[in-house]
């Protein structure tokens, strides 16, 4: 038989996300596109040599796809295999290839592994060889590989509005060159975004030198600078801080949400995590005085509210106390006390929180956040001098960047002055510079504007040349992190629209020989080919960190004086904070659809930002309703808040714990030009942004506006209803009882008559109770392998709830978004999600009105618990979810008919179901639809709608899909896998190392799930539970272990550590918060307490088995 | 006016039942043709663009499958040979064959030779060469003799059952590392179950080994 | 039509009441004939004592049908789950005859239903769309209200004339008719 | 021959024998019983065997009264809607409804529970009271039966579309070898339910047309079309009345009916497993089989008055479905009201005796959370309505009746929402709960599966005899041999 029989082709699992990139660039729809989009016949012409490069920079050329729909005709398809006409070297296909690399933000950068397959990355990991990381990023690194699929980018140059080839770009930049040259710089004006790059710095200063009358002006809407600026001062020099947490016992916060939107927030969770995680005395102990409620103050230990011009009067509070323990008198404890008249504070409070601080001396230190003043910062920075933080807990180190001209108002100055050209390198000042300094006007006064721009945005529309900038990952580069250590910046693939880097454009204006940005980076790093491989290898430049200034450099006095200048502004009517987006930054992610539904976390809202209220703010404007769903849907009054002549409208959020007399507003949304992802997702809330005041307005107004609106949020539930899900004790709680947590809800109250487990089984820890039936790992023993047993462990107590992994798992297991209509209506497809929950004592004395706008907070990680007996496998009548014999939780896609009644019977709410084809249809991102009963979104069209595999700019952005996972279909179940791609990458590397031997267990770390991968807190460990030996099994083995819902018996392989707080005893008492809020509510819905014997349940049993000589002791 | 029904009508329900027992089987036979062959394509044999022999260069030159399939062992695609594996000997043997001119014009060029796939998995199965020639599965289990094919076909079925067979029992296919390119061999002696034992062969059988 | 055939099927009798074929039947059976039936709009009570019919068998079909369809689902169930691929489902035993037990419970009631339908239809010699009977025009009456005795020509008793003065006579019947084959 | 006249005029009596009673006797006679404990007759009027197929069968040979084609017309433009939004769901996803992340059932199961349980009444009446020997259930039987297919029908569509790729689910759940030698999971409740459903399905199908053929066969005999004629004579088998035949019939019929009634009462229970077997707070019950069968049977008479009485009124049947019929059937929804109301509130009893605090919040989030007004619509309808079935005026309001049995349905898809809905919209873990709100979409179809089930029932009175007319006769005097009245002399 020479012919296959006529089958009907398989309707696929999901759709195929790329087929042969050869195939690809044979399709005329393709080359249409490519037609379009490059018109200028740029670098990618699918033809000839060009055709070979593109093969070869993304030569997926073997991953066929399934073509087609079921709906096609009968007989399958022929497909071609193209092998390289030339094989590069050391290439292996299949293989994926690791390249470290790393994404500057900010004067700082993240240092990165990216995970590369056939060509294109598709996985971002932290560089664990970096010395100032353990391979942990933030949520924003995650999501910036989206950024680089993104077809919304701006994929071509243009001057005056059209289209022009790559170069005419390059005549322009070396022409202007040659004019500047001439007139030394006269007229000309660089406005850049903050960076460390060394390499930019040279160039810079190479500009300065043969431009020397030209400017050179930074600009950031969220500047990060304010806490290097008061460190300036303190130390005398241009230098920046370097925050080691690890070393704190004692933090305090003023209004720094450090472990959430501050710079190199991933570096501090670390940090903090590392002192949270001993669970001993050396715990350490966070103080928080806020005004938003955030995740900084959501982890404190102890949090202040205050509205944010009366931090400064907490923190004057709280100086003058601690001045006064140190013995220090003079200029700074006078005007301490001046600053601190009026504090909210109770006074006991300061001084007990003070007391702790200096008693603490040598690891206590004090963090202010961006949005507050400089005489905050001050402050702050001289209760670390006092408190003796520097060395153990900061240090000073030279600054990475260069000084600039000024900043957007010295730009905009320099404008009005009459500029000829002005050249922005990033940013996007038209939409986010300072309201008041009308920026787009000014700049209109130019002659030319050449911008450099990943996007077409509002600032694309004011330059004369816009340029497409590339992304990191197609861009070399270098950069510094925060240690001041020297990173380069990689690329992985050709830049896909052939765009510019900010380096180039740069060396072409100056004229240089060598403009490759390669070229450049090698002239900044040297000549030396060794160092630079291994530069490039490892990702860092070893012992390039940045040193410490010399703590005798500092001078208090110079503080004490700058601080007498400072004036900070007196709080009056109601204060407007606008703070940086947890989800979009600045507005730079606004086109990035996993940071757009990545629920924050704090309020899980989605896709847009709201005007946060205390529930008394809500009182006192009238709004009665609080922030409950209504039919599932949270339909939020419209405020309008007014700040002298300007004013912005946005829907309401009532947040508990939030400062009374405030209003918090997320940047970044809003935009008019993005892309189709950000189109119409929030409010702008830069026209309250202004020069004189930035991130903190007062004197604001507001007023309910008619109209409601509607808003996504991934979490309607916020309390625990006294549920021990979070299982949390007080420090001192913990040591009288380590293992409290296992002797919570209904597995601790079995009836005497039920027997337990004679023998352990070895893979769970706690006893079990004996089953009617041995479970079938038992029973049956070649169900179950003896060399792997998968488990994870997850310590509530250092996990700060940062959503990185949230994106880690996104972006490693191709987790569609479904948009805010689909997230409103509870259809959201996160495999993880973050569940947070508040919790307040109604007993409890607080420091300010009410116990309930005082909560506690507690975020739990929640995703598929592995249950060894999962009810989710027994109810699936196709066997498409069942047990591995590894003891994963299995889900076979193609299996899946989709009854979800899997979802259904998981106790815990972690399966998810593609209710459309999200990843074939377009959703309709932020925008809406108003009701539930009636839709007519993109995905409620179907068939009619627009097939995304059909379009083809999409064939770009299915280029992010992991190839490892399959890309679900609708109507299939999906959940959490334990990343078991990875589990059997890692399985399958072993046997092929050990080939024909018996050693195939997998060492110890040799899987790591991407969340635990991303995790900077550490708070998540995977392992063989077979291995006693193993991370796991001794985390699994500590008292603090518990199972959430053990009393279902179905014996989770994930297990949660308890949380341990760890309040100062004074204020506890002040509080009356002797113990969490969480149990408080335990004990009052069950009658019980977790620290007093009662019934039978494991930790007892554990009692009779190892505790009993203790007994006889007592 | 008579009867409705004629006399032969009576005949009906033994012909109903005899046309049930022949649908039955007919709508079996169907299935078992269309359902449970689905991804086997076994005697497929597509026309390849160059008349590769693998009897010639496997067989009668003894060649190594791993010479050009040389990515099997460390990936999970087994590759096919790129224009310049095949040019490192055609540039000196047959150099001039017009059988080879794709060959040469695909080296030169830089255009790939469109091979025809015949081995295909489907796109949710991941399968892995490397850990199967790593550990004493031969390609002779999957992908039949090989080295005799003229020209290559589907010699195996790849149907999940197929993959079973194997993973429920390897004590009967496996065999040392060494011999696994070596599609002619012959078990005399070697010991499948202890092999299995001692090397820990232990090939998953739920949803996860392969999909996922 | 039949007409053209010599041979008849055997005499039609007809009744008025239920009380008048009951009669008749019994006579019937007492003189002797074997090939003969009775023919109801309804079930009479009674009439399977005055004919002499047996017991229905039709419950052994049911018998039958029900215990196989209780070994099938057991059977099956095991084998599926447990023995061709057993998967660990739900921390559950492979093959428990409890989780097997709904199934094979409905797998009996169906099975003997089935049995019961096709051993009715099998006992009756139904479906037979062809019926001499059929085609003669009083007998329609047979489904409304008419009450009939037939005793066929095969009937080693019957004898044409003969036959029929008993049915008039002895029977009472109202109208005797030959039905042709 | 009565087969000309009318069916609305009384046809002409057998024999002019006196009523058996006198229409109000003045005192008690000796040897005569008193009034109050005779049986009413179950057909009235003394009507002859005759009249009774002309009655029945009269209503599908001629043409349909006025009111019919309209009313086929929108139940069958109704059900192309349900179809219409059936096909519009499988092509664009599951998501047209109103599900989502805790609720992945909302309508789907609950029309589903919702029509299972209204087919239960037709097998139930037929099968359970043919073997307690309840003669009046043969004026009934036929069209409860036919309502309990078409039930079935509407009820199977639900489980069939609700799921994510249906192309996938026939294959998947059908036990067939194939090549993946995966088989299908014999322990979900919900693969217990395709076999209980089929099943009841089937063996409802078989024992409803085994009791047609005999009916069948009249038809047959007094068609006067060639359609008809071959129609109803390929159904009819060769059905001629002959009493061996009858023998085997009534054998098989009895042992249908046997195998029937442990089918109602494992179909049901086995639905409720769906629940019962789960983990979720307010669905693990061990109550549920003999609540749901309670229930069930509750639905069922209630749907069964619902159709009857219009249908009575319509082709004036007063003779054949009488008032005692009514009755008798409030009876049973009055007694199955009554466990059902019981079981509600054993479930809170036990909710608060197991002391399991996720349970008792399941319950009490049912009467007072955020879906408390459906669980009051429930407790109305299905608690305190049935009770005023006490009453023997209202018993026999056919008005009255057939409004209550409205209520009762309502009641029970009511309860049905409940179960699903207020169990999983909020379970364990608080930061998963959420709100179900229907769609568009949701409800529509649901209107639609009245359609379907309209249109069969249309059908099925335009087509088949809507009353078991051998079965009716068998119950009259005059089909007793031994009855004056059965032409038996003397002997009375």
């Amino acid at each position: 038989m020479k012919t296959i029989p006529p089958l009907c082709p398989e309707p696929e699992v999901g759709p195929k996300y790329w087929r042969s990139l050869d195939q690809l660039a044979d399709q005329p729809e393709f080359r249409h596109w490519m037609e379009r989009e490059f018109p200028a016949g740029a670098s990618l012409a699918p033809e000839g040599e060009s055709r070979r490069d593109w093969i070869k920079l993304m030569s997926a050329s073997f991953m066929l796809a399934g073509v087609g729909s079921f709906v096609g005709g009968c007989r399958r398809p022929e497909e071609t295999l193209t092998p390289f006409a030339k094989q590069p070297e050391g290439y292996v296909h299949g293989k994926p290839q690791h390249y470290a690399t790393s994404m500057p933000v900010r004067g700082s950068a993240v240092a990165l592994v990216a995970k590369s397959y056939e060509g294109r990355p598709v996985k971002l990991e932290g560089n664990s060889l970096h010395p100032d990381a353990n391979g942990g990023t933030d949520h924003f690194a995650q999501a910036a590989l989206l950024n680089l699929y993104d077809p919304d980018r701006a994929y071509r140059h243009t001057q005056a509005g059209s289209d022009v080839k790559v170069e005419v770009v390059r005549d322009l930049l070396s022409a202007s060159g040659k004019k500047f040259a001439a007139n030394g710089g006269e007229g000309l004006a660089f406005l850049t975004e903050r960076s460390g790059s060394p390499t930019r710095n040279r160039l810079q200063d190479e500009i300065a030198k043969k431009f020397p009358k030209s400017k050179w002006f930074v600009y950031e809407p969220v500047d990060f600078s304010a806490c290097g600026r008061a460190l300036s001062v303190l130390f005398g020099a241009d230098v920046q801080p370097h925050h080691r947490l690890e070393g704190a016992r004692r933090i305090l916060a003023l209004d720094c949400d450090f472990i959430g939107t501050e710079q190199d927030a991933h570096r501090n969770i670390r940090g903090f995590a590392k002192g949270r995680r001993s669970s001993d005395d050396q715990m350490n102990r966070l103080y928080a005085v806020e005004s938003l409620m955030t995740l900084t103050g959501g982890n404190a230990d102890h949090r202040l509210r205050v509205r944010p011009t009366d931090v400064v009067k907490v923190a004057a509070q709280i100086g003058v106390a601690v001045l006064a323990k140190a013995g220090i008198s003079g200029e700074l404890a006078g005007t301490l006390q001046q600053l601190a008249a009026g504090s909210p504070a109770s006074a006991a409070w300061a001084q007990a929180c003070a007391a702790d601080l200096f008693q603490n001396k040598g690891a206590a230190v004090v963090l202010a956040g961006y949005t507050q003043p400089a005489a905050v910062h001050l402050i702050a920075q001289a209760l670390n001098a006092v408190l003796g933080a520097f060395g153990p807990a900061l240090v000073a180190i030279k600054s990475s960047e260069n000084r600039a001209d000024g900043s957007i108002s010295e730009c905009v100055a320099a404008l009005k002055a009459g500029l000829d050209t002005l050249i922005i390198l990033g940013g996007n000042p038209a939409y986010n510079a300072p309201v008041d300094l009308e920026f787009a006007a000014a700049a209109k006064k130019a002659k030319n504007v050449v911008r450099l721009g990943y996007y077409e945005d509002e600032t694309a529309k004011l330059a004369s040349v816009h340029v497409a900038a590339a992304h990191f990952l197609e861009s070399w580069g270098d950069a510094r992190t925060g240690d001041g250590t020297w990173v380069p910046v990689q690329p992985l693939i050709e830049p896909l629209f052939g765009g510019f880097t900010e380096i180039e454009l740069i060396a072409r204006l100056l004229g240089l020989d060598k403009v490759s940005p390669l070229d450049l980076v090698r002239g900044t790093f040297g000549t030396d080919d060794a160092a630079w491989r291994k530069f490039l290898h490892d990702g860092h430049l070893a012992g390039s960190a940045a040193k410490p200034l010399d703590f005798s450099a500092a001078d208090l006095a110079r503080v004490a004086q700058a601080l007498a200048a400072e004036k900070p502004v007196a709080g009056s009517g109601y204060d407007v904070v606008l703070a940086r987006a947890s989800s979009v930054d600045d507005g730079r992610y606004n086109n990035n659809g996993w940071l757009q539904e990545v629920p924050d976390p704090i309020t899980k809202v989605t896709w847009e930002n709201v005007i946060l209220i205390s529930p008394t703010t809500a009182k006192e404007l009238g709004i009665s309703e609080s922030a409950n769903a209504k039919d599932g849907q949270y339909r939020q009054h419209l405020l309008k808040i007014t700040v002298g002549s300007r004013s912005v409208q946005g829907p309401v959020w009532v947040q508990p714990g939030f400062a009374d007399h405030t209003f918090g507003l997320a940047l970044g949304y809003g935009r008019t030009e993005t892309g189709r992802v950000g189109r119409g997702s929030g409010f702008d809330a830069y026209p309250l942004y202004l020069d004189g005041s930035r991130h903190v307005a007062t004197g604001a107004k507001a007023e309910v506006v008619p109209g409601r609106h509607l808003v996504a949020v991934t979490q309607e539930h916020g309390l625990m209803e006294g549920r021990p899900i979070v299982r949390e004790a007080n420090l001192e709680q913990f040591k009288t009882k380590p293992d409290f947590a296992k002797n919570m809800d209904l597995e601790s109250h079995l009836p005497h008559y039920v027997p337990f487990k004679e023998k352990p089984d070895g893979r769970n820890v706690d006893p079990r109770p004996q089953n009617i039936y041995e479970h079938p790992y038992d029973q049956n023993p070649s169900t179950a392998s003896k060399i792997h047993q998968w488990g994870m462990v997850l310590d509530l107590g250092s996990c700060v709830g940062c959503n990185a992994c949230v994106l880690a798992c996104q972006s490693e297991n191709n987790i569609p978004i479904v948009g805010k209509d689909q997230v409103a209506r509870g259809r959201e497809m996160h495999w993880m999600r973050i569940d947070r929950y508040y919790s307040h004592d109604p007993e409890a004395v607080v420091t300010s009105e009410t116990a309930a706008n005082d909560p506690q907070m507690a975020v739990q990680p929640m995703f598929c618990q592995h249950c060894e007996s999962a009810p989710c496998e027994s109810v699936c009548p196709v066997n498409a979810t069942v047990h591995d014999e590894e003891g994963l939780n299995v889900m076979a896609y193609n299996r899946c008919i989709g009854t979800r009644y899997c979802a259904n019977n998981c106790p815990f709410k972690v399966r998810r179901f593609n209710f459309f084809d999200y990843n074939k249809r377009e959703t309709d991102y932020a925008g809406a639809q108003s009701q539930h009963f009636f839709n007519y979104g993109n995905l409620y069209k179907g068939p009619a709608g627009v097939n995304r595999n059909e379009a083809p700019e999409w064939e770009i952005i299915k280029l992010v899909k992991n190839p490892d996972v399959t890309v679900r279909m609708r109507g299939v179940m999906e959940k959490c896998t334990f990343c078991v791609q990875r589990v059997e990458q890692a399985k399958i590397a072993q046997k092929v190392k050990v080939g024909n031997s018996g050693d195939v267990a997998v060492p110890d770390g040799g899987v790591r799930t991407a969340c635990q991968q991303v995790c900077p807190a550490e708070a998540i460990t995977f392992g063989n539970i077979l291995d006693p030996d193993s991370a796991v099994s001794k985390l699994k083995r500590l008292p603090r272990n518990y199972s959430v819902l053990g009393f279902l018996d179905i014996r989770p392989r994930v297990t949660y550590l308890a949380r341990i707080r760890n309040p100062n005893p004074e204020i506890a008492k002040i509080e009356g918060r002797t113990q969490p809020d969480t149990l408080r509510d335990y004990e009052r819905f069950r009658h019980e307490s977790p620290f007093e014997t009662h019934g039978h349940g494991p930790a007892h049993e554990e009692k009779h088995a190892a505790v009993v000589p203790q007994k006889g002791a007592a | 006016m008579s009867d409705i029904f004629p006399k032969w009508t009576n005949k009906l329900p033994l012909m109903a039942g005899i046309a049930a027992v022949v649908v039955g089987l007919t709508v079996t036979a169907g299935i078992t043709y269309y359902f449970t062959p689905k991804y086997t394509r076994v005697g497929y044999q597509p026309k390849q663009p160059v008349a590769f022999s693998h009897a010639i260069h496997a067989d009668q030159l003894g060649m190594d499958c791993r010479y050009c399939h040389s990515a099997v062992e460390k990936s999970w695609f087994s590759n096919i040979p790129s224009s310049g594996t095949c040019m490192n000997c055609h540039s000196q043997v047959k150099k001039d064959s017009d059988k080879l001119q794709l060959v040469r014009d695909s080296f030169a060029s830089g255009q790939p030779i469109p091979w025809i796939q015949i081995h295909k998995t489907p796109d949710y199965v991941y399968f892995n060469h490397s850990v199967h020639v790593n550990r004493g599965i031969s390609c002779v289990h999957c992908h039949g003799q090989i080295n005799k094919m003229d020209e290559v076909y589907h010699a195996k079925s790849h149907s999940m059952a197929f993959c079973l067979e194997c993973h429920r029992e390897p004590e009967k296919f496996i065999r040392p590392n060494e011999l696994v390119t070596k599609l002619d061999w012959v078990n005399e002696g070697f010991d499948g179950k202890k092999a299995v034992h001692d090397w820990k062969v232990q090939p998953g059988q739920s949803c996860s080994t392969c999909h996922r | 039509m039949s007409a053209s055939t010599n041979t008849s099927y055997g005499l039609l009798a007809s009744f008025e009441t239920p009380a008048d074929i009951m009669d008749a039947a019994i006579k019937c059976r007492d003189a002797g004939f074997t090939k003969w039936d009775v023919f109801t709009p309804f079930p009479i009570h009674g009439m399977d004592a005055a004919m002499g019919v047996k017991k229905s068998q039709v419950g052994w079909f049911t018998f039958a049908g029900g215990f196989t369809g209780f070994f099938t689902g057991m059977t099956m169930i095991w084998f599926m789950n447990s023995h061709d691929y057993g998967l660990v489902v739900g921390g559950k035993p492979l093959f428990t005859p409890l989780y097997a037990f709904p199934v094979s419970y409905e797998l009996t009631i169906l099975f003997g239903s089935f049995a019961t339908l096709f051993g009715l239809l099998f006992l009756n010699r139904l479906p037979r769309l062809h019926h001499p009977l059929l085609a003669v025009k009083n007998f329609k009456k047979a489904t409304d209200d008419g009450y009939f005795l037939c005793i066929e020509a095969g009937d080693p008793k019957y004898a044409p004339e003969v036959t029929r003065t008993f049915l008039v006579e002895q029977c009472h019947a109202r109208l005797v008719e030959t039905v042709e084959d | 021959m009565a087969a000309t006249a009318p069916i609305a005029v009384p046809g002409p009596v057998v024999k002019p024998l006196p009523q058996p009673h006198a229409p109000k006797p003045a005192a008690l006679k000796v040897g005569e019983a008193p009034r109050e404990l005779e049986r009413q007759p179950l057909v009235l009027n003394n009507r002859s065997i005759g009249w009774i197929t002309d009655a029945i069968a009269g209503i599908c040979e001629k043409p349909m009264p006025k009111w019919w084609w309209p009313a086929f017309i929108v139940s069958a433009g109704i059900m192309s809607m349900m179809f219409a939004l059936i096909t519009y769901l499988i092509s664009t996803g599951v998501g047209v409804w109103g599900l989502n992340q805790p609720a992945g059932w909302a309508w789907d199961i609950t029309n589903f529970v919702f029509w299972i349980g209204i087919g239960h009444a037709g097998t139930l009446i037929s099968a359970v009271l043919f073997l307690f020997r309840q003669k009046w259930r043969t004026s009934i039987n036929r069209s409860a039966e036919a309502m309990t297919l078409f039930a079935v029908a509407c009820a199977g569509i639900f489980p069939v579309v609700h799921v994510g790729r249906i192309w996938f689910a026939p294959i998947f759940l059908a036990p067939i070898p194939n090549a993946n030698t995966v088989w299908p999971q014999f322990k979900s409740p919900l693969l217990w339910d395709v076999f209980a459903i089929s099943t009841y399905g089937t063996v409802s199908l078989l024992f409803w047309y085994t009791g047609l053929v005999p009916d069948l066969a009249t038809l047959r005999d007094r068609a006067t079309g060639k359609i008809r004629k071959i129609a109803y004579g390929f159904f009819a088998l060769g059905w001629t009345g002959s009493n061996r035949h009858w023998s085997n019939y009534e054998k098989a019929y009895l042992i249908l009916a046997g195998l029937s009634t442990p089918l109602v009462l494992s179909v049901h229970s086995i639905v409720s497993f769906d629940f019962a077997v789960s983990v979720v707070p307010g669905w693990h019950t061990t109550i549920f089989p003999p609540y749901f069968v309670a229930g069930a049977i509750f639905s069922g008479f209630g749907m069964v008055l619902t159709l009857l009485i219009p249908l009575r009124a319509l082709f004036k049947l007063h003779d054949i479905v009488t008032t005692r019929h009514l009755e008798l059937m409030c009876k049973v929804i009055l007694a199955t009201g009554s466990i059902v109301g019981y079981a509600y509130g054993m479930e809170f009893f036990i909710a608060w005796y197991g002391g399991s605090p996720y349970e008792l919040y399941a319950f009490k989030n049912r009467a007072f959370g955020p879906y408390w007004w459906a669980y009051w619509t429930m407790i109305s309808c299905n608690v305190i309505s049935p009770h005023f079935f006490w009453f023997q005026k209202l018993r026999t309001s056919a008005l009255f009746v057939w409004c209550a049995s409205i209520v009762v349905n309502i009641g029970m898809w009511f309860e049905r929402f409940v179960i699903i809905v207020t169990s999983l919209h909020q379970d364990y873990l608080p930061s998963s709960w959420g709100y179900f709100t229907p769609s568009w979409v949701d409800v529509f179809t649901f209107v639609g599966s009245f359609g379907l089930f309209m249109t069969l029932f249309l059908l099925f009175i335009r087509f088949l005899p809507a009353i078991a007319i051998s079965e009716v006769k068998g119950v009259t005097p005059q089909a007793d041999p031994h009855h004056p009245l059965g032409g038996a002399k003397g002997h009375h």
